[in-house]
């Protein structure tokens, strides 16, 4: 039986431990150790963006991060993004421009959207594209997610 | 009385006539009138007292649940066209 | 996929003794974008995957006008294009650092990475060999450098050997009328690999008309990314023209040795070859004459 | 018959019931599923495209430390000759079993073989590897054309084409013969001026759903099995599940979680029946998940198809006979969509001299499914091409050669039947009056195409249940799972008829012991039938609700009228009462008040959608930029116009990549070499523009509220739509899909 190895991570803000074995994946940890769902495997292989996640202020794909890699490092997920009364702006963009449908992809391009945000709160919409490619929609077209970012970002503006 | 619309490919035993009107006030009634004007017909729509799969039954422009209890109009046009396979519009019993 | 250990390693000497001591069943693991995927597909047999992303030295992203840009192995690739002076300085890098996977690839994924995976389709190592730049490598024996264009020897292979591993990337200074530009061909407009990719850099006389010098480097295109040294070698003191370029672009061609797989046909191939070098000089060139 | 009338709720555009819980990540989906004591199953597939299976053995797996159980064809009833009549269809049911778990043969790159079960997926993954299977390989037919030919391989020894019910005497690959005939094309043909005629070939692609298939299944101790799964029906699963394994329905619950997209192909079961098969050998609940490799190689794409399309029409326009010869790729087992192909191919235009001939064919790649519209856009392809060639060739606007050879209500379509009331007509004049079409063009390599579609839309049965809530809110229950906002677009016809808000509606989608029986989320059905069932409850409720208000005021019901949400009394006294104010006192007049609705309804409707698309040729490099993109689709009514939008966006998009990247590349083995989404290139958003979605309505008098099924003709028109903008832009025309550069590149003679 593979070994398993003891981390200790902060995922949306709380110190968390877990036993995992080398080749899980954070995606992995997530979901089957933390029972994280909301960061969903289309791919699993960084094609898709579905398990988007912010790690140490950065946009990863879970997939492609093994779960011992978070030792010490700052993970955030989609359940940490509302708050407890109110949804991110981000989120109620989405529900307000009917840009989900089946809504699997949905939780990868908020957390897109959201890095975008964080580090240019004032995007065209080409920069929103250039951004979001990474993530797999094969419902909307696109159209309502960009929309719905767009709005945020006037929003701010 | 109902008019039964003969697909291409069974217009052999009706010696090329396509649209047949018979009477019949049940999809049934309408095939075994259909047979017996022109034999050997049922044998290509039904098996074992049901439709052939593969076969499905349009009542006046709309697609029945292929059953041969269906009812019929006095004016309906009945038309037998392949069942739309690849998951679409075939309803189970 | 298969069961492996994970260390990680804390200096160059760690990792090193590791790669040392395990041999092929050994992979340094930096952005994992590739790697990661490989094992998990079975398409690589990993024991030990050896993390070197808290060594400082393979971490370094450091620019100085005068003597150039040190990029440690494990630089991700947005931490590259964040910098001003190296986008304005290494244009054609930045080309290849923005279209490598998607925005959030790129927050793992790093151009030593894209080296050491030795793809003949990487979009990195155009760049790299048109920028003139070198591998720094520590082995069991001390440390060497490679220029960049011998670094690859296979598809997934390279001039690393047992116990070595890539510790960071020398790109010179850029020379004065300078400027360097990376295109590649997809079907879509990002998230594909490069059915081709072509990369150029040009130095230009002071009246910015002249050829001084150029290279030219092509991707997917043969077993390992290509230094297109006779068609760069051709552009030397010629005037700017159509002619010259295509001349360059024929000689690209020529040394073009392309697959048909399911990314493209090698009659597609080699006619790209053709396109994008006239596009990659052109625009090169056109990044030298637009600077003030 | 529906009027244009005013509506409170429906055409408005409220926050989706599911919303919240997929925006924050707390929607449970098929994968999110967790059990105590929970297994994990990986299924082993055939490395190869057409073999027979000589021997399976599966000892170094089950061994395997960590391993539970191993299952392979031997683990299925045997299927003998029966035929399953399904939701989907009348199937064979060896055929069906062993598309499960190949028994004998396999028949393309991926069948399932054999499955594990483990502690952990690794490990089951890990022991699949250690399952020894000896094959005897034989050579792949991997084109329709190939399969056909006298020659070719047999994939299966007994099959025999069957044409409307005749059985031909000699085995072929060529499952079923169809044709539909009208008028006489001879004489059409020869009444023509002008006759163009063009071959088309289409690659297969698959619907592309982010989320891979999986299943949870359990048996209790007393044999009742519960299945967790993503599906587009529970009670097909049902049906399947119970055909597989010869079990009774009633001990089969299949719990549907939310589903990431399925587009067709999430009503055929794979590995559910497995999940259970896995679940009975280890007496543990398994979960089975594919990865997205599983998804490509294993589950149905949408067919390969090639097509020959010959019209005739007169100098000034008049398309007098039309002549399609369709021949589809059914994947390993028979059932290729030609038939929606042939009745689709023809259906906008009124053409009175038509020959439509149809092939179901097997080739060794896997069993196609529904996909969006299944087999039109391939048709439309071909025919939507031939229409544009004949405009150009006569010199006549595009739209207006369309709206001349119109199809309206009452013409008679090619398959028979006579159209109802349509919208072919208002979706053209629409399309023409939009600024897009008559924006400037005129850009070198620039070009603007434009072409029509049409899917016929199903009804089948939906139930619904609703139980009333003594706040004035209702909970609506229903059997219809929610692939893209169709919990709102149902509430909001039960919220109409009963003049409350949509947010007054808790919609739930139950398990198949908790709702009626209701027929799969597919062929643009659910917002028109489990729509129309909601319809029927809600008005159960009104009736019952109005004996209340008469039981209050000791009234006869006659006297009690309900309107915007208010009951009052007519002849004689006072009263007035709100349905909220009135749910309160549910209890004071004969507590709960539960109404039902059922339905089959067979007037669907059928949709068309005119699609306008500008484009830039990169003549150096072949690739196709989609500059601007209109989509104009009669709906009927647009119940939550937001979510009819996204359809349509969702539809034309998919086309988009079907057209220009999509498809499934295979070597000379028969192996699908780009089974990614790396390389099986779908749009991502940097890929387009905004999709400009317009809505028109032509009530579907089959339908209280007029809705028309919009999921699907979407999809229909892109294809050939941009075909028709890039002979625009560089003057070729081409045939063969997807149109990716270096199909571009040959035709322009670049190399």
């Amino acid at each position: 039986m593979a070994r398993k190895s003891h981390v200790q991570t902060t995922i949306n803000g709380e110190t968390v431990e877990f036993l995992c074995e080398s080749r899980q994946s954070l995606l992995e940890v997530l979901r089957d150790e933390l029972h994280l769902t909301g960061a969903k495997e289309g791919c699993n292989n960084g094609n898709c963006g579905a398990c988007s996640v912010i790690l140490d202020g950065r946009l990863v794909n879970s997939c492609l991060v093994l779960g011992v890699e978070t030792e010490g490092k700052s993970v955030e997920t989609i359940e940490g993004l509302a708050e407890p009364d109110k949804l991110h702006p981000i989120q109620d963009a989405f529900l307000e421009n009917a840009a989900l449908q089946c809504g699997i992809c949905t939780p990868g391009f908020i957390m897109s959207a959201k890095a975008l945000l964080d580090s240019n709160p004032n995007p065209t919409e080409h920069e929103i594209r250039y951004w979001l490619a990474g993530n797999l929609c094969r419902c909307t077209g696109y159209d309502k997610i960009v929309k719905a970012v767009l709005d945020v970002a006037k929003a701010s503006a | 009385m109902p008019t039964v619309v003969i697909p291409p490919l069974m217009r052999k035993f009706t010696g090329g006539e396509e649209n047949i009107t018979l009477p019949g006030a049940t999809v049934r009634e309408v095939i075994d009138n259909l047979e017996s004007r022109h034999p050997g017909i049922k044998e290509r729509l039904c098996e074992e007292d049901r439709l052939k799969p593969g076969i499905a039954i349009y009542i006046n422009g709309l697609l029945t649940r292929g059953s041969l209890l269906e009812h019929v109009d006095a004016d309906a046009e009945i038309h037998f066209l392949p069942a739309i396979g690849g998951g679409m519009a075939k309803p189970s019993d | 996929m298969q069961d492996f250990s994970y260390v990680a390693a804390k200096t160059v000497p760690e990792a090193v003794a590791l790669l040392d001591e395990k041999g092929e069943k050994a992979r340094i693991l930096a952005g994992g974008t590739d790697l990661i995927v490989q094992v998990r597909e079975a398409r690589r047999d990993v024991d030990l995957m050896i993390d070197v992303k808290s060594i400082p030295a393979v971490n370094v992203l450091d620019y100085n006008a005068d003597t150039g840009l040190t990029l440690g192995a494990a630089v991700e690739c947005y931490k590259i294009y964040a910098v001003d002076a190296i986008c304005d300085a290494y244009p054609s890098l930045i080309d290849a650092t923005t279209i490598i996977g998607g925005t959030a690839i790129q927050g793992r994924a790093g151009v030593g990475g894209n080296l050491c995976n030795a793809s003949p389709a990487a979009d990195g190592i155009p760049p790299l060999i048109v920028l003139n730049a070198t591998c720094v490598i520590a082995g069991p024996n001390g440390e060497r450098e490679l220029p960049v264009e011998q670094f690859c020897t296979a598809p997934g292979q390279t001039a690393l050997e047992k116990g070595e591993m890539l510790v960071s990337l020398k790109v010179p200074a850029p020379a004065s009328n300078s400027s360097s530009f990376y295109l590649r061909f997809i079907p879509r407009n990002e998230m594909d690999i490069a059915v081709v990719g072509a990369g150029a850099s040009v130095t230009l006389d002071d009246a910015k008309q002249t050829i001084v010098s150029a290279r030219i480097a092509l991707a997917a295109v043969a077993p390992t990314p290509l230094f297109a040294e006779e068609a760069s070698a051709l552009l030397a003191g010629r005037e700017i023209s159509d002619a010259a370029i295509d001349e360059a672009a024929q000689a690209a061609q020529a040394i073009a040795r392309p697959i048909s797989d399911m990314r493209g046909t090698a009659e597609q191939r080699t006619h790209l070859v053709g396109v994008l070098t006239r596009r990659a000089l052109n625009g090169a060139i056109q990044r030298v004459q637009d600077a003030s | 018959m529906a009027e244009k009338k005013e509506y409170k709720v429906i055409g408005t555009r409220p926050i989706r019931h599911d919303g919240v819980d997929k925006v924050t990540g707390r929607a449970l989906y098929g994968a999110d599923f967790q059990m105590t004591g929970l297994l994990h199953g990986r299924v082993l597939r055939s490395p190869h495209a057409h073999a027979r299976i000589i021997s399976i053995d599966t000892s170094r797996a089950e061994a395997y430390p960590g391993v539970k159980g191993v299952v392979t064809a031997k683990d299925l009833p045997d299927a003998g000759d029966k035929v399953a009549d399904l939701g989907e269809g009348a199937v064979n049911l060896k055929h069906l079993c062993d598309n499960i778990l190949a028994s004998d043969k396999v028949l393309y790159k991926g069948h399932a073989v054999a499955a594990v079960a483990a502690t952990s997926p690794h490990i089951a993954e890990e022991a699949c590897t250690l399952i020894d299977v000896e094959y005897e390989v034989l050579p792949p037919v991997l084109e329709v054309r190939q399969a056909m030919e006298a020659d070719a391989p047999l994939l299966h020894e007994h099959l025999k084409t069957t044409s409307m019910g005749e059985t031909a005497d000699e085995p072929s690959n060529v499952a079923s013969h169809i044709q539909h005939k009208l008028g006489d094309p001879e004489k059409g043909f020869a009444e023509a001026d002008i006759v163009v005629e063009r071959d088309f070939v289409t690659g297969t692609v698959h619907q592309g759903y982010i989320e891979p298939h999986n299943a949870t299944a359990h048996f209790n101790q007393d044999g009742q099995l519960t299945i967790w799964c993503s599906t587009q029906g529970a009670f097909t699963v049902r049906e399947q599940v119970a055909e597989i394994l010869q079990y009774p329905i009633s001990k089969i619950k299949v719990v549907p979680m939310e589903i990431g997209g399925g587009f067709g192909g999430k009503i055929s079961v794979y590995i559910k029946p497995v999940a259970a098969l896995l679940a009975k050998k280890t007496g543990k609940p398994v979960k089975v998940l594919m990865s997205r490799a599983d998804v490509f190689e294993g589950t149905g794409p949408t067919p390969a198809s090639y097509i020959r399309v010959k019209m005739g029409a007169t100098k000034d326009g008049k398309i007098t006979a039309a002549e399609a010869y369709l021949a589809f790729e059914a994947g390993a087992y028979p059932g290729a969509p030609v038939g929606p192909g042939a009745m689709c191919i023809f259906a906008p235009y009124s053409i009175e001299n038509v020959v439509i001939d149809g092939y179901d064919v097997v080739v060794n790649k896997p069993k196609t499914a529904p996909y969006r519209a299944p087999g039109a856009p391939n048709a439309a392809f071909g025919s939507e091409s031939v229409v544009d060639e004949i405009a150009e060739k006569l010199d006549i606007d595009p739209l207006e050669i369309r709206l001349l050879n119109a199809a309206k209500e009452g013409d008679r379509r090619a398959d028979g039947p006579i159209h109802p009331r349509i919208g072919c007509i208002e979706t053209l004049e629409a399309t023409k009056a939009h600024p897009h079409y008559t924006a400037p063009n005129g850009k070198k390599h620039h070009g603007r195409g434009v072409a029509s579609g049409y899917w016929f839309n199903i009804g089948l049965e939906s139930s619904v249940t609703i139980n009333v809530n003594s706040d004035g809110t209702i909970n609506l229950i229903e059997g219809s799972t929610d692939i893209g906002g169709t919990r709102a677009s149902i509430a909001m016809q039960a919220a109409e008829v009963l003049g409350i808000p949509a947010e007054s509606v808790n919609p739930s989608v139950v398990d198949t012991n908790s709702v009626g029986y209701t027929a799969v989320t597919g062929g643009s059905r659910t917002t028109y039938a489990t729509g129309y069932a909601a319809y029927e409850a809600a008005q159960e409720v009104k009736r019952k609700m109005i004996a209340r208000a008469a039981k209050l005021w000791e009234v006869n019901e006659a006297n009690v009228q309900f309107a915007d949400g208010e009951f009052s009394c007519i002849n004689g006294k006072e009263e007035q009462i709100s349905f909220r104010d009135l749910c309160a006192q549910l209890g004071q007049t004969g507590g709960p008040i539960v109404g039902s609705g059922t339905v089959n309804p067979g007037g669907a409707g059928g949709a068309y959608a005119t699609h306008v698309v500008d484009v830039v040729v990169d003549e150096e490099t072949g690739k196709v930029e989609i500059l601007r993109y209109t989509a104009v689709q009669d709906a009927g009514r647009a119940i939550h116009p937001s979510y009819v939008e996204g359809q349509i966006q969702g539809g034309a998009v998919q086309g988009i990549g079907w057209a220009l990247n999509e498809e499934y590349i295979y070597n000379a083995e028969g192996t699908m070499t780009n089974a990614s989404f790396l390389d099986y290139r779908m749009p991502t958003c940097l890929d387009l523009p905004m999709i400009d979605a317009v809505i028109v309505e032509v009530p579907n008098p089959g339908h209280p509220y007029g809705v028309r099924g919009v999921g699907e003709v979407p999809i229909v028109p892109p294809m050939a739509a941009i075909a028709n903008a890039i002979y625009d832009a560089i003057g070729v025309r081409m045939t063969e899909l997807p149109m990716s550069p270096d199909r571009l590149l040959k035709a322009m003679g670049k190399i």
